[in-house]
């Protein structure tokens, strides 16, 4: 039997390190992948990598200032919405207009969201963000002429570049890569800044937070914006990748499988998230191929995470290390 | 000008009156203690100071300026720190992070996300020059939760020490500590820099005797005694109000 | 965070040995090239959801149609291999995209759910992949021409704009009009709209209620108001439950009318009683007194015990219509443009009746005016009552 | 052209779809209430009990034998996983919880697709439930009316328990102070059980009664829960006076909504929960309890 985990002044800093070296490692291996791999591998760690980075935006939330939201797909989808809409309506596929139109797009959404939901707090906040979620969902469905409504938009092309290069499914891998890696890194940067700071001692102690002197409604809402922001250019992305937006792309149960995502993966880091991104797509996409009972299966080995490690894979990952850390170390 | 004003400050919870028409100023670098009966409403009159709970009428008044109705982070950044009787720490940083925390947040490089923190050297120079003051340094890579109960305290006051308060509330800064633990917070206190306003809730009428000469005593949400120790202890009311946990105040 | 109490450690590893083992899992079936003798059909359908029983009954009347041939047709050996789609346009997407990249398919076949099939017909545009549609009826679906689509259920329009003109002539001249609130429910609503003015009919009254209303209440009031002497309603799954229901609970006496989904053979058990006397229009019926219909029937209840459904009948015409062509061009698959050629040139011959394709691959075939009845033996049953012969989607 | 008949339909008929709300609502507000738990899961039983009741009205012939057998059987399945799963989670976060109770409702979705399909089922009215009455012109269901009246009893019994008996009192002070109660030599871990027990058996009751209008179905579940959700949300957490209130007034601005203004008819409910929680972001009702 194992001692509970209590990662101590030495071993606290090690798992870190791992992580990084880990994260480096996977992008090395990612980045040759392609020169081995089946098309339709490419296609299905396209998709994992979108989605990690979905993952990785709500993972931010959850893990630094605590804030759970259940309406992150309003954001996912909001971002593929606007690509899709101007790559479709407007028959511009051009990377950089798509990329920024969801940006925008995504970031006015999260700032109207993150206004009217951050007077709440626990689960009043993750309550409202679901409502205003729904809403943006129902917009989706109901205005047909601008967004297909129940039948989705269809037809969206892989982006170009202003007509001296259109990306394929290989370019767009590397294109997919490049944004899941910087995304990474950036909000890696973000959550070591003095910011990071700020949104960790509101996630641990809010209370003493305001004490100190720190509004802490307006760090809640930068980060709620930078996740949300982060998120829409996911959905960029999935609605260049899969070609179709859709109105489930909005909906409720895929801001609960970001979430399952977070869990799984672990809160309180980045790299988690991504991980649980990969492993939910397996135990959903991935399984239904061969059961037809894949979402019993995903329900249980989430309950088996929430009961026995609360901490997701990156948290098994960072105890068998701190335990292989203790045999050798010290 | 008084460093802190209260004016017929009053504040009901339903039918409960816990805060009735207390008034009273501190001079810039006076050191009171303010004592009473559990329940008397000591707590609840630094919730109402600080922000955390508003006032139901009078004023309350920093450094002669109107903050009534400030929420918390208003009052820190005018100037009012403040310690909590339950420890309120950041309990999975490290102690230096806890403190440097509170460092950042009158440095104005809080919305800086693109540089990490280490870059910001004189965060880090302020937050050993706190920690030297709470005598943390030898545990500054701890994490909080990891820390013995007193030392949690010394951080309590720590991070309140590192907002730079002119005006600093304490509750009840030894409750639960060892006889030991209790003379190393008082000899902390006492080498406070002198322009620091002190307003402290104290049971402990050694800690009360060795810290402050002037004494405030609340007793059910009124203001019942004003004055030096001896006076204080002298009044008739006072002694009422104690019966039963009388001796505390005559053996101090 | 962290774990507390006992048995950590095992479970750690008991997680840790279940993730990497689905990871295994998941990209085992990767890899698999599609070279050598099997033709591979791929079956896009919801095999779970409110639509998982339309799933099935499609994919049993394809495996039926291939049992008959002993599951080899021009000498090469069949696979159907199935994908999971929901009623949900992203997953029949993933699934689409499986099942061309990683199984390879000759063929794929399927598409219960209208935002499936357009998003389907995206990507199997882009390689050229022959894609029968078998159930999904958005008009546009072949309305845009596509080469490489197919469908052989039926287009919104085919199942709605003749009711308005049969109904004329049956003397009905007012219809109040309600529909769920989504593409399919506009599209049935126009359809059925066109045809009814067209022919000097009135619509006195609509009400579009959202999907997924679980309280009709309002809309019934409003039509029981209106007092119309009909109703033409489109609604699926759950709702047409609901509305079909509600619609008796309120007691409204207005005859109901509807393609024929509102009294399906998936919704009727649960809507019983209250389903009797709807009248509705549909290119199928269960009663229909042909050769195919009648040895069809049998084929299939025994085979599964159960009667077919128009699920069904459009699984053996999509089985069919793929089976054909293959033998048509000696077992060849690779050449794409001959297999499409050879799937224009099908002849049917379906339990629905006569049916051939026109130029946007949609079937050209009889539409059935049909009532729900109790029959003899107790159950309730949709009965033909008229025949509108072939039957052409515009094509615009 | 608002006639008063049309208004008074639309009145009634909004009210005993409020009700059906509260059936819905009530099993998820007591047991917020009581343990500060939301359970995900409360659509699963939701839809269970009406799965279980489809199969036992044919079995036992007897509508009401049959609503009997249903919520005591969900009521069992409450147990065990109150029992099996929740307590262990007791001295952890609520959210820990929570989680669970989701993990838990995706299980019981697919479970019951396993074990009843996907085809939507009905339930048959008796007899003397069927059809419609007039009342001063307005036409509704009979069995709307017995809904109604199922759930006014209900929000009845609930208030006396909790407000009259000794029993309530219990609950109440085990809820504000558990340390305590427990000191007085009550017993906790029942008391909960119990709570969670009962919410549970709400659930199956609720899904019972809504099954002849609403239809069963796998996916019911969450379409059941996202409703209570809002319904308790907008009423303040874990105040059944407020789910009370709230049911009607969606019920009714829900009738009246859909006849009126048909254009909104799928913003409504959103809509109301995003203006309650601008307004009063506790809800409209504060807690009782705790």
């Amino acid at each position: 039997m194992v001692e509970a985990t209590k990662p101590g002044e030495k071993a606290g800093r090690f798992p870190v390190r791992a992580g990084t070296l880990a994260v480096l490692g996977a992008l090395g291996a990612l980045a040759v992948y392609p020169f081995f791999g089946t098309t339709y591998m490419i296609g299905v760690l396209t998709e994992i990598m979108i989605l990690a980075i979905f993952a990785l935006s709500l993972g931010f939330l959850m893990g630094y200032p605590k804030l759970i939201s259940l309406g992150h797909a309003a954001f996912f989808g909001g971002g593929a919405y606007a690509a899709g809409i101007v790559a479709v309506r407007l028959e511009a596929a051009n990377l950089f207009l798509t990329l920024v139109c969801a940006l925008v797009f995504a970031t006015l959404l999260a700032v109207l969201i993150g206004v009217l939901s951050l007077r709440n707090t626990g689960i009043y906040f993750l309550m409202i963000t679901l409502a205003l979620a729904q809403l943006v969902y129902v917009v989706a469905e109901q205005w047909t002429w601008l967004t297909g409504g129940t039948d989705g938009l269809v037809g969206i092309p892989y982006p170009e570049l202003f007509g001296f290069f259109s990306f394929d499914r290989f370019s767009f891998y590397y294109l997919v890569l490049l944004l899941a890696g910087g995304a990474y890194f950036l909000l890696r940067l973000v959550t070591r800044s003095p910011f990071g700071h700020v949104l960790l001692g509101i996630g641990s102690n809010e209370r003493r937070m305001r004490a100190i002197g720190y509004g802490t409604r307006v760090y809640k809402l930068a980060a709620f914006v930078l996740s949300g922001a982060v998120a829409g250019v996911a959905g960029a992305l999935w609605a260049h990748y899969n070609g179709i937006v859709a109105p489930v792309d909005v909906n409720w149960p895929l801001s609960a499988t970001a979430l399952i995502m977070v869990i799984v993966g672990g809160a309180g880091t980045l790299v988690g998230p991504m991980l649980g991104a990969a492993v939910v797509w397996f135990l959903d996409t991935g399984l239904s191929s061969y059961t037809e009972r894949s979402t019993m299966i995903m329900g249980a080995v989430f309950i088996l995470f929430v009961f026995f490690a609360r901490g997701g894979i990156a948290g098994i990952a960072r105890s068998l290390w701190e335990r292989f850390y203790a045999r050798t170390g010290t | 000008m008084p460093a802190l004003e209260l004016e017929s400050v009053c504040k009901r919870f339903g039918a409960l009156s816990a805060i009735d028409g207390v008034s009273f100023a501190v001079e810039p670098g006076e050191r009171v203690a303010l004592v009473g009966p559990n329940g008397a409403g000591k707590t609840t009159l630094f919730n109402l100071i600080s922000g955390e709970l508003p006032p139901d009428s009078g004023t309350v008044r920093l450094g002669g300026r109107d903050v009534t109705r400030h929420t918390p982070e208003k009052m820190a950044r005018e100037g009012l720190g403040r310690t909590f009787q339950r420890n309120s720490l950041f309990m999975e940083s490290t102690v230096y992070e806890n403190v440097r925390l509170a460092v950042q947040a009158r440095a104005g490089v809080s919305f800086q996300m693109l540089r990490p923190i280490t870059a910001y050297s004189r965060l880090g120079e302020e937050t050993e020059r706190v920690l030297e003051l709470v005598r943390l340094s030898g545990r500054a890579g701890v994490r909080a939760s990891e820390l013995s109960y007193g030392e949690q305290r010394q951080l309590e006051l720590g991070i309140a020490l590192a907002t730079g308060p002119r005006v600093l509330l304490l509750d009840e800064p030894t409750a639960g500590m060892s006889a030991q633990e209790t003379g190393e917070m008082v000899a902390m206190l006492k080498e406070l820099p002198g322009e620091i306003t002190l307003l402290i809730v104290e049971h402990d009428m050694d800690v009360v005797g060795a810290l402050a000469r002037r004494i405030l005593v609340l007793n059910f949400g009124r203001l019942i005694a004003d004055g030096p120790l001896e006076e204080v202890r002298r009044n008739e009311e006072v002694l009422a109000a104690y019966l039963g946990v009388g001796e505390e105040v005559r053996d101090a | 965070m962290g774990v507390e109490g006992i048995g950590r450690g095992f479970f750690l590893r008991v997680l840790l040995v279940g993730v990497l083992g689905l990871l295994v899992a998941g990209c085992a079936g990767a890899g698999e090239s599609g070279e050598g003798e099997p033709v591979r059909i791929g079956v896009i359908l919801p095999y779970s959801g409110v639509y998982a029983q339309l799933g099935e009954d499609i994919t049993d009347a394809m495996e039926l149609y291939f049992e008959r041939e002993g599951n080899e047709i021009a000498g090469r050996p069949v696979e159907l291999i199935t994908e999971d789609t929901e009623a949900d346009p992203q997953v029949g997407v993933q699934a689409a995209r499986t099942l061309i990249e990683r199984e390879q398919v000759d063929v794929l076949a399927g598409a219960v759910s209208t935002a499936v099939a357009y998003g389907v017909i995206d990507i199997t545009r882009r390689d050229n992949i022959p894609f029968v549609i078998a159930n999904a009826t958005g008009n546009d679906a072949t309305r845009q021409g596509a080469r490489n689509v197919f469908r052989v259920s039926a287009s919104s329009w085919q199942v709605s704009y003749p009711m308005g003109e049969y109904l004329v002539e049956q003397g009905v001249d007012e219809i109040f009009l309600s529909s769920a609130d989504y593409a399919a429910g506009q599209e049935m609503s126009s359809g059925f709209r066109e045809g009814f003015l067209e022919a000097g009919g009135t619509i006195v009254g609509e009400v579009h209620p959202p999907l997924e209303t679980s309280d009709y209440s309002s809309y019934l009031t409003r039509i029981r108001q209106a007092d119309p002497p009909g109703v033409f309603s489109f609604y699926a799954g759950s709702d047409a439950v609901r509305f079909v229901q509600q619609y008796r609970e309120f007691g409204i006496e207005a005859q109901l009318y509807g393609p024929g989904y509102i009294v399906d053979e998936d919704t009727l058990p649960a809507q019983g009683e209250a389903a009797i006397g709807v009248r509705t229009i549909l290119h199928y019926s269960p009663d229909l007194d042909n050769p195919e219909n009648q040895e069809f029937k049998a084929a299939y209840e025994e085979a599964y015990d159960r009667d077919p459904t128009v699920y069904a009948v459009q699984g053996w015409d999509a089985a069919w219509l793929i089976g054909e062509a293959i033998k048509a061009t000696d077992g060849n698959t690779e050449d794409r443009d001959a297999l499409i050629e050879a799937m224009e040139n099908v002849e049917f011959r379906s339990p629905r009746g006569p049916m051939e394709l026109d130029e946007n691959h949609n079937p050209i075939q009889n539409i059935y005016v049909r009532e729900v009845r109790q029959l003899d033996d107790g159950t309730i049953d949709n009965v033909m009552i008229d025949t509108i012969e072939r039957v052409q989607d515009p094509g615009e | 052209m608002i006639s008063f008949e049309a208004l008074l339909t639309h009145l009634l008929n909004g009210l005993a779809y409020g009700l059906l709300l509260f059936l819905l609502a009530a099993g998820l507000s007591l047991i917020f209430g009581m343990m500060d738990v939301i359970n995900l899961s409360h659509g699963s039983f939701f839809m269970i009990g009406g799965f279980i009741g489809i199969g036992l009205v044919g079995v036992l012939e007897s509508f009401w034998l049959a609503l009997l057998a249903t919520v005591l059987i969900v009521a069992l399945l409450g147990l065990v996983v109150e029992v099996a799963l929740l307590r262990p989670l007791y001295y952890r976060s609520h959210l820990d919880q929570i989680l669970l109770t989701f993990g838990l409702a995706l299980i019981l979705e697919d479970g019951a697709e396993w074990i009843w399909g996907t085809r939507i089922q009905s339930l048959r009215v008796p007899e003397a439930l069927t059809g419609s009455v007039e009342i001063f012109g307005a036409v509704v269901p009979v069995y709307r009316l017995a809904v109604l009246a199922a759930g006014v009893l209900l929000g009845a019994a609930l208030w006396y328990v909790l407000e009259r008996t000794r029993l309530g009192s219990i609950i109440r002070a085990g809820v504000a102070d558990r340390e305590m109660t427990a000191a007085l030599g009550f017993n906790i871990p029942v008391i909960f059980a119990g709570v969670f027990v009962f919410g549970v058996a709400l659930a199956a009751f609720a899904g019972f009664m809504a099954a002849p209008i609403l239809g069963v179905y796998p996916g019911l579940d969450f379409q059941v829960l996202i409703l209570a959700l809002i319904i308790v949300v907008i009423g303040g957490l874990g105040s059944l006076t407020g789910a009370f209130w709230v049911s009607l007034l969606i019920g009714v601005t829900q009738s009246f909504g859909q006849a009126y203004f048909p254009a909104a008819a799928a913003f409504i409910l959103y809509l109301i929960m995003a203006a309650v929680l601008l307004l009063r972001p506790e809800g409209l009702f504060k807690r009782r309890y705790a």
